[in-house]
């Protein structure tokens, strides 16, 4: 098992390491993910929000869904926890 | 031929790094039968992924993004993907602890950590 | 900002604000949080009603989160199929809710019964972002809202093998979840977006890249984890079985469904059906893992003694329906597929419940403890049988009006191998289902094991309504399916 | 004055009489079978009763002209004589069977279409085979299945040809019919009946088992009606006529080789009925003329004879020519009566078969000559076995004691066909009245006289100069019957045995894969692995250790179906998680 | 960004990751976890992801080992591979 | 096609039944009111299959408001003379069946007796719609539901035997169903449409290969015409009380499968393509054999019942016989015998069903003269026997008439063959049941024990209606058939 393991776990790896030649450079500034939207961002962020990291607005503003998300996956793994671990108490 | 790969994947190092420690997770999650070296091997896993995402943000010379109001010649780094990451970060946080919690009931409950030690649960 | 305005968020928010609700008022008093779960899910469902009517009546809706238009802000986008999806899923969720009720103190601890309810609300939220989003990394995010309440769900019982399964579960829905960011990432770093409609757009040049390729294969394995197509179903059998009945009843439903749904979402409104039919033919090794998946599915059920590990495997083999129609990805079959999403969920809804109900009250699991069913719990007994020829495929019943289509789109595609296929499968359905109905109509006298009389009539009307439903659409198909052609024509025509 | 089919009569009381008390039950047989006779006389000529069965059937149920009026009369006067032999006979059954069967011979004389043709001569034979059936002696149930079979065979033909005769745009009326399949398969279906040679052997086997009131019925109507249908639908084919000669001389043979009185009356049918359809054969109308009239001879012949054999076999309890001797003395009338039969058979002068036998074979031999040779051979034979009939029965040897005279019931009717025998030698012009081409006025030719008697005197002269030659064989003579009876013997052991054996084996087999099926799908992952390791055994067994592996695989197929086949937890899912997605990257990437 | 010494430290990632999978004592393969998680928080600082780096040291190599230290401690340390 | 005319008729034809199954469910404990529910429906079903007679008659058709179902597909009923036929002769007997049913189950005091009654119901609906299918779609849709509602008939004892031999009714039944679904599918895409037309609706534009293949795809999907080799489960359900076999059995199930041919060879492919494409032939053969080796098997059934399972499998060739003629006589005579066969057959389980109630023996070899003791029951065995055989003055001997005629048509002189030797194999196996019942002599006493009057009304009957329709065939069925094959075949007969 382990042996077979081993040996997908490297054909995989030789073979993501050959596709992603496709991908940018490390580093690379001309990437679709740079001139796209993200320049978009660095652009718009501070009129829109009024905060100087753009991350934290991002984070805030423009995917404030995602950590409304965020929040409720921390909730929900709270409950399940709670859920798996206590025994007895209120919940 | 080889050389021009070899040299693609010098150029493309942070990403050849993360198809490694991917990999590691993933041959952790398969080879160890221990629960708790599983989901190790998942955080490993979670971790190449954020790298993956973070790597690809980086620019060369850029610097971190946060407005510098009148710093024009300023590149910063794509902000999206750190953003997206920080959602990752917790949801893996969580996971990593549902899946400790159910390890721990599975160890009250059977009295080993070990998956193959488990009687009578096949799929 | 009215409140119609926003109801496309309005499934979302509904239960996750009531699951804090029922949190909090199920700290003051444990009995508090069902009717608040109950409202909730019946609010939800008459929400999931009204916007499947305001889109058949209006069309599509692009709904912008805190109002930054799309790439920029997150999207919820509601087409017919979606909408529909919601309007199946949500209603089987209520059902299941109102079912657990008898079943907590029995299978589920009562003192876990408040998380239990809140878990519950969790999942529907999870399931109703999931539907309804435009934004795959936010799909991501729900995505992991979901599988994390039905881990700790499935774990919410008294039985232990309920962790194990749970556990594997959790590892192999994480990969999932790393496959499907994985993906994402790829499309990220090719097209700068995360937008659905925006990234189908912007692919549509860069089919050449095998780093859309790589995305691909991650997408696919990570959606047919969750799909829990074969051979990636390791993770379903147990879960399925071992879970606490209304558990099985949702993640077999709800879950199962939704998955299917992001599945046919990714597939075919972010790669399009130009990429994965015509530009790179994946969808014939999609037709045969599901045919693979149809017959093992049913081939395996067949060697079970447990029945609600039997119907686990006739799940994985009912999925195999859906991802066929995706691999035949016409329009006939993809309408076979998105009905089959409808009929098996209300289909193996019915069966869980009433193999749940005899679970859960006490009775026995393996097929032969059925025996003598039908005298002990008629209705039980009969909402089975009405299940089992929907999985069969009896005309009369959903599951034929799916498999009439799937065989229909096979054959008009000139696929007969696969045809008979689907045709085969429903023989092999009929053996082990048949096991059922015969031991529990005809046995010569009832299993001691078996609860001395019919359930409570909260277990008996989901049941019920649930195989009603199965009755109802199999004999006018034609109300569901006026909603499924468009959405299908709509899917495979192209973005959202 | 509507008249009603004749044949309505006979159902009738066929239909009531089984639920009358027996004296009511005698009263309307005979009423019945009288009324049958005056219907049958008062039916106007021309076809009458027609009816639509359904679009495509049109019935007509009383075709009456001079052959079919005669053919009816003659039945139904015979018949009624039969009715009163047997009337004293308490048997419900009998009676209803009875009054069917001559129903069902009028209303097939009378029927003028194909379908009530092929009605009535169904019914024949299913009122024959309750008549044979309802005897008491041994192998009655067989013969009488043996019957059945050839007469449905029979009656399929029959169907099947008047089938293709009106596919072939042929009219439903009762007329001659052309074309090769169609002629073939009718006269085929006719020939059962008419007991044509190799299809004769029913008539053997069936009358001397049925019971003595039954075989009197039996030997007038099935036989007979087979020629009359013959007559109007196939005559007039010389193949026919030489079956008819055949039949003559083979019946008659096989007649003096019987030891069963009844059998030697049955081929005695075969060898008349042969005369009858060597004329029909010949088809002129005067041989047409001649087959009717000797038919309506025949009809009483027979009748009379049977009815002798039958008071015999009542009076001694026995049935075969070496238990039986000098009933003359204990039974005279009978035997006077049984001799008029015989000597009207033999066709002596001034009996109704010399007249009708000269006719018949004077018509044969103007047409085919040397047929006539064959009729000839046979007539002397008849002569041999008449003689050899009466002698054994009636003057040889002693009487064993018992009983005398047949009661009156039996006597009567005898009584009164030797007269009728008597009458319609002396008064030929009453039957040739009846058929319209009566042609035949010098039957009493001195040359046929003299030629009837030399043929009579020669044979006697055989029969007492050889006389050893002809005393009872003690033994049964196998007829062709043997060959068919073990070949349908076999055919049945064939199907109950083999054919059912093979099929039986077909359904455990299938059951067997239905069972090996379950067993391997009850634990299907174990059962894909060790099929797939036994497959690749011979691959196996190189490796190194390949011998343990081996011994490992066996033992997994000895614990079969409890044995595990791997571990199917989150490290094989994870596998193959990443071997799918290996997969995935094959075909994307690589292909 | 000096890319020699990110090398390096991609390097002591990989012998990290192979090391928290390899130890048999769960204890030292939870710290040698935690390890590997500010070595990269460090890393992606220095790749101008400044949040997320500090994220991942307060939750990565924080709250996840506080985690595995607290299942560690109610199941055994000891783990045969 | 004249515009059908819209009646609620057929629906209640259909709905009747199926109500009653309800009320008889709802009114398990009463059994007096239990078995009343089943009477009314059964007259009401009856009566309202009968009001359709006269239009049909008349040469038109009757049609009922359809439900919409997949791809412009709908579930609608209509009703033609070849429908009216099957529904007729169903119906009909399923009031005297009702009768008989009453009297059976009380004798042998069955259990399940609700169940039973219920099925049935639904049983008969089905047998109801599947005769007024106006579509594949809508006839699949029965066929199924009768498939799956003769099941627990055909169980109904709960013995291992049955079980056994349910699973295997189910097995074959379905297996069919799965290759009904097929053709259903295949047709569909070949034609875009599925409604049953006269003259048919497929085209010789298809490859004759596709087209055979389907023809042998719709053949196997009427396994339920019992033919060879797919026959073997109708002996197998003769497991189930009497009166399953009796109606179900003989009657309604086994004639859905052949109705389903004719359906099949007559408005979907139409005679000429049958005949361009040679299927008429394979048909053909595969009824000779059957009507052959049917009979074969029957001879050494000592079962009463199984030997007349297998009279039944053999008898129902005929009726593929006759289609397979293509010719108007053929065809005429092959739907005639769908009701006379019916009723004939139906006596004869009777009768056997009221020897194994009251005398309690299913084994010919038993029944040494129980025609003294059982008079009634085995006199009316006698007329049906002879009926089957083809002998007057029963009806078979009309539609066998036809048959002969149609072989005579359609040139093939082998089947003539197949005809007749098949008549004297059905004496060979009938007639010995009569001459043991009748002149054999039992050991035991001659006392006279009929069945009660229940089950004696109804088989009485039932061979009169034999006897009655070999005099008057055109009541209605002669005319129906006659109008069904003008229909069929184009040809005024």
């Amino acid at each position: 098992m382990k042996r077979l393991a081993f040996l997908t776990v490297i054909i995989i790896g030789i073979l993501l390491l050959w596709a992603e030649s496709d991908l940018p450079r490390f580093g690379d500034p001309d990437t679709p993910s740079r001139t796209y939207v993200a320049g978009e961002y660095l652009e718009r962020s501070l009129e829109d929000t009024g905060t100087e990291n753009v991350v934290t607005a991002i984070l805030a503003g423009y995917r404030g869904f995602d950590t409304l998300g965020e929040l409720t996956v921390v909730f929900t793994g709270f409950v399940a926890v709670t859920l798996l671990i206590r025994r007895g108490g209120r919940l | 031929m080889i050389e021009s790969l070899i040299e693609s994947l010098l150029l493309r190092y942070n990403y050849v790094m993360v198809v490694v420690l991917m990999l590691i997770g993933i041959y952790a999650i398969i080879a160890k039968s221990n629960l708790i070296k599983k989901i190790i091997g998942l955080n490993i896993f979670q971790t190449a992924i954020l790298l993956f995402y973070i790597s690809m943000a980086d620019v060369v010379g850029g610097t971190a993004p946060i407005i510098e109001e009148g710093a024009t010649d300023l590149v910063y780094v794509n902000p999206l993907p750190h953003t997206l990451m920080l959602t990752a970060i917790v949801v893996g946080v969580c996971t990593t602890a549902v899946g400790l919690a159910l390890t721990v009931r599975i160890y009250e409950n059977y009295g080993t950590i070990h998956e193959d030690e488990i009687p009578g649960v096949e799929a | 900002m009215t409140l119609l305005s926003n109801l496309p968020v309005l499934p979302v928010l509904v239960p996750l604000v009531s699951a804090v609700a029922a949190l909090v008022s199920g700290w003051y008093d444990r009995r508090a949080a069902r009717p608040i779960v109950i409202l909730a899910l019946a609010l939800d469902c008459a929400l999931a009603v009204l916007l499947l009517s305001s889109v058949v009546g209006g069309g599509p809706i692009s709904y912008h989160l805190g109002g930054y238009a799309p790439p920029l802000g997150i999207e919820f986008a509601v087409d017919l199929l979606n909408a529909f999806v919601l309007a199946v899923v949500l209603p089987i969720m209520l059902l299941a809710v109102v079912f657990a009720g008898p079943t907590v103190g029995r299978e589920v601890p009562a003192e876990k019964a408040v998380s239990f309810y809140v878990l519950l609300l969790l999942l529907a939220t999870g399931i109703c972002g999931m539907t309804l989003t435009g934004d795959i990394f936010n799909l991501y995010v729900f995505l992991e809202i979901t599988s994390l309440a039905a881990y700790a769900l499935i774990a919410a019982g008294r039985e232990q093998r309920s962790l194990v399964a749970s556990y594997r579960y959790m590892i192999m829905g994480s990969l999932s979840a790393g496959f499907i960011l994985l993906g994402t990432a790829h499309l990220y770093v090719a097209t700068g977006t995360l937008n659905m409609a925006d990234l189908a757009s912007r692919l549509a040049t860069l089919y050449d890249s095998t780093l859309v390729h790589t995305a691909f294969a991650f997408f696919l394995v990570g959606l047919t984890i969750k799909t829990a197509l074969f051979p990636l179903h390791l993770w379903l059998p147990g879960a399925y079985a071992y879970a606490p009945s209304p558990v099985s009843i949702v993640i077999s439903t709800a879950v199962a469904k939704v998955s299917a749904y992001a599945t046919l979402r990714v597939l075919f409104s972010v790669f399009t059906t130009a990429f994965i039919v015509e530009y790179f033919p994946i969808t014939d090794v999609l037709l045969w893992l599901a045919a693979i998946a149809i017959i093992a599915g049913s081939v395996v059920a067949i060697a079970q003694t447990d029945v609600k590990k039997m119907l686990a495997y006739s799940s994985v083999s009912q999925m195999g329906y859906i991802m066929f129609g995706i691999g035949v990805a016409d329009p006939v079959a993809m309408a076979g597929a998105v009905f089959q999403i409808l009929g098996h969920a209300v289909a193996k809804g019915a069966l869980f419940a009433s193999v749940g109900s005899v679970i859960a009250l006490g009775g026995p699991r393996d097929v032969r403890g059925l025996a003598g069913l039908a005298a002990r719990m008629p209705v039980t007994a009969a909402v089975f049988a009405v299940g089992a020829a929907s999985m069969i495929g009896i005309p009369g019943t959903a599951g034929f009006v799916s498999k009439f289509l799937l065989a229909l789109g096979a054959v008009e595609s000139g696929r007969w191998v696969f045809a008979g296929v689907i045709l085969a499968s429903s023989l092999l359905t009929a053996v082990y289902f048949w096991r059922v109905i015969e031991v529990s109509y005809f046995a010569d006298e009832a299993d001691p094991r078996l609860p001395a009389k019919e359930a409570p009539l909260s277990m008996i009307v989901p049941a019920a309504l649930l195989a009603a439903a199965c009755v109802l659409f199999g004999i006018a198909p034609d109300i569901p399916l006026s909603v499924i052609e468009p959405a299908v024509l709509l899917l495979l025509g192209g973005g959202p | 004055m509507i008249v009603l089919p004749p044949a309505a009569a006979y159902f009738l009381a066929a239909a009531v009489s089984p639920f009358l008390p027996r004296p009511l039950r005698r009263a309307v047989l005979v009423l019945a079978a009288a009324a049958g006779l005056s219907l049958v006389l008062l039916a106007p000529e021309g076809d009458g009763w027609r009816f639509t069965l359904q679009q495509g059937i049109e019935l007509t149920l009383l075709a009456v002209d001079p052959v079919s009026r005669t053919v009816g009369s003659i039945f139904a006067l015979v018949g009624l004589f039969c009715v009163i032999y047997t009337i004293d006979r308490d048997d419900p059954m009998l009676h209803a069977a009875t009054c069917g069967y001559l129903g069902a011979a009028v209303g097939l004389v009378f029927s003028g279409d194909f379908f009530s043709l092929v009605v009535f001569w169904e019914l024949m034979a299913i009122f024959s085979l309750l008549l044979i059936w309802n005897s008491d002696i041994s192998g009655a149930g067989d013969a009488g299945m043996r019957y059945l079979y050839i007469h449905v065979f029979g009656g399929g033909c029959l169907i099947g040809g008047i089938a293709l005769h009106l596919a072939s745009g042929g009219p439903l009326t009762v007329g001659p019919v052309a074309g090769g399949a169609a002629a073939l398969l009718l006269i085929t279906g006719i020939g059962v009946n008419a007991a044509f040679i190799p299809l004769h052997t029913w008539v053997p086997d069936a009358y001397p088992k049925a019971s003595v009131w039954s075989a009197v019925f039996l030997c007038i109507l099935t036989t007979k009606s087979a020629v009359y249908v013959l007559a109007r639908t196939g005559s007039g084919l010389e193949a026919v006529a030489w079956m008819g000669g055949i039949m003559c001389v083979y019946g008659a043979f096989y007649a003096l080789l019987q030891d069963d009185i009844r059998g030697i009356l049955s081929y005695s049918i075969i060898s008349q009925v042969g005369l009858m359809t060597a004329a029909v054969g010949v088809g002129t109308p005067s041989a047409i003329d001649a087959a009717i009239a000797h038919l309506a001879n025949d009809v009483a012949i027979k009748a009379l004879l049977f009815m002798g054999a039958g008071a015999v076999i009542l009076a001694t309890g026995a049935h075969r020519l070496q238990e039986l001797g000098g009933l003359a003395r204990r039974m005279p009338l009978t035997a006077a009566c049984c001799a008029a039969g015989g000597l009207a058979m033999a066709g002596v002068p001034p009996f109704g078969g010399f007249v009708s036998k000269g006719l018949v074979i004077a018509a044969v031999g103007e047409a085919i000559p040397a047929l006539e040779i064959l009729l000839l051979v046979g007539a002397a034979g008849t002569v041999l076995y008449v003689a050899r009939f009466l002698y054994y029965v009636f003057l040889a040897g002693e009487p064993a004691p018992g009983p005398d005279e047949a009661p009156p019931s039996m006597i009567v009717p005898m009584v009164s066909l030797a007269v009728l025998c008597l009458v319609l030698g002396t008064l030929p012009d009453m039957v040739f009245d009846l058929l319209s081409r009566a042609a035949v006025h010098h039957a009493y030719a001195p040359s046929n006289v003299a030629g009837a008697f030399g043929i009579a005197g020669g044979a006697l002269l055989v029969f007492v100069l050889a006389g050893g030659a002809f005393t009872p064989l003690g033994r049964d003579v196998p007829d062709l019957d043997a060959l068919t009876r073990r070949a349908g013997a076999g055919f049945l052991g064939f199907c109950t045995g083999p054919v059912g054996t093979a099929a039986d084996r077909i359904d455990a087999a299938a059951g067997a894969a239905a069972t090996r099926a379950a067993r391997f799908a009850s634990n299907f992952q174990a059962g894909v692995v060790i099929a797939a390791a036994v497959l690749a055994r011979p691959l196996i067994r190189r490796l190194p250790g390949g011998a343990e592996r081996i011994r490992a695989i066996d033992r997994m197929r000895r614990q079969f179906p409890e044995v595990r086949a791997g571990r199917w937890d989150s490290q094989s899912g994870v596998l193959l998680i990443a071997l799918m997605f290996l997969l995935f990257l094959v075909v994307y990437l690589v292909a | 960004m000096i890319w020699e010494l990110n090398y390096a430290m991609f390097v002591f990632l990989i012998i990290l990751a192979i090391a928290a999978i390899t130890a048999r004592d769960l204890i030292v393969a939870v710290v040698i976890l935690a390890g590997y998680s500010l070595i990269m928080a460090v890393i992606w600082v220095e790749m101008n992801a400044v949040d997320v780096g500090f994220t991942e040291a307060a939750v990565g190599a924080g709250i996840t080992t506080v985690l595995f230290i607290a299942a560690v401690s109610r199941t055994t340390r000891r783990s045969k591979d | 096609m004249e515009a059908a005319a819209l009646s609620l008729a057929p629906a209640a034809a259909v709905g009747i039944p199926l109500a009653a199954s309800i009320l008889i469910l709802a009114s398990g404990r009463y059994p007096n009111i239990r078995e009343s529910w089943t009477l009314i429906a059964a007259v009401a079903t009856f009566l309202s299959v009968l009001s359709l007679a006269p239009q049909v008659l008349a040469g038109g058709q009757v049609g009922g408001p359809g439900i919409p179902f997949v791809g412009g597909l709908s579930l609608a009923l209509r009703v033609d003379a070849a429908g009216l036929i099957f529904a007729l002769t169903s119906s009909g007997l399923w009031i005297l069946n009702s009768i008989y049913s009453i009297g059976y189950m009380r004798t042998l005091q069955e259990h399940d007796q609700t169940r039973f009654y219920c099925c049935f119901a639904v049983s008969i609906a089905s047998v109801m719609g599947l005769a007024f299918s106006a579509n594949i779609i809508t006839m699949f849709l029965w066929y199924e539901i009768l498939t799956v509602f003769t099941y627990p008939l055909v169980v109904h004892e709960g013995t291992p035997a049955a079980m056994r031999a349910g699973r295997k009714y189910i097995a074959y039944l379905l297996v069919s169903g799965v290759f009904f679904l097929f053709a259903a599918v295949t047709t569909y895409w070949l034609t875009g449409t599925l409604d049953f037309t006269p003259g048919g609706i497929l085209s010789a534009d298809a490859p004759p290969l596709l087209l055979s293949a389907l023809f042998v795809a719709y053949l196997i999907a009427f396994a339920k015409a019992a033919w060879m080799p797919l026959h073997s489960w109708l002996p197998s359900a003769m497991v189930a009380p009497t009166p399953v076999s009796a109606l179900l059995h003989a009657v309604a199930v086994v004639k859905a499968g052949v109705f389903g041919m004719v359906r099949t060879v007559g408005y979907v492919y139409g005679i000429d393509l049958t005949r361009a494409l040679g299927m008429n032939l394979l048909l053909a053969a595969v009824a000779a054999a059957t009507i052959i080796l049917g009979s074969i098997f029957a001879l050494r059934q000592d079962s009463l019942k199984k030997r007349l399972a297998y009279s039944t499998v053999s008898q129902l060739s005929y009726i593929l016989l006759g289609l397979s003629l293509l010719s108007p006589a053929g065809i005429e005579g092959a739907l005639m015998h769908i009701p006379f066969h019916a009723v004939m057959k139906i006596t004869l389980f009777f009768c056997a069903g009221a020897v194994i109630s009251t005398a309690g023996k299913e084994y010919i070899s038993q029944m040494r003269g129980i025609g003294r003791t059982m008079p009634v029951t085995m006199a009316m065995f006698g007329i049906a026997a002879v009926g089957i055989c083809g002998l007057p003055p029963v009806c078979g001997l009309v539609s066998k008439w036809f048959l002969l005629i149609g072989t005579a048509e359609a040139g093939l002189p082998l089947l003539t063959a197949v005809m007749i030797a098949s008549a004297v194999l059905n004496a060979a196996y009938f007639f010995p049941i009569i001459h043991t019942a009748f002149f054999e002599r039992s050991a035991a006493d001659d006392a006279v024990r009929e069945a009660p009057l229940a089950m004696l009304i109804p088989l009485v009957l039932t061979a009169a209606a034999s006897v009655l329709f070999f005099f008057v065939p055109d009541l209605p069925f002669g005319r129906l058939a006659a109008l069904a094959a003008a229909e069929i075949t184009g040809v005024r007969y």
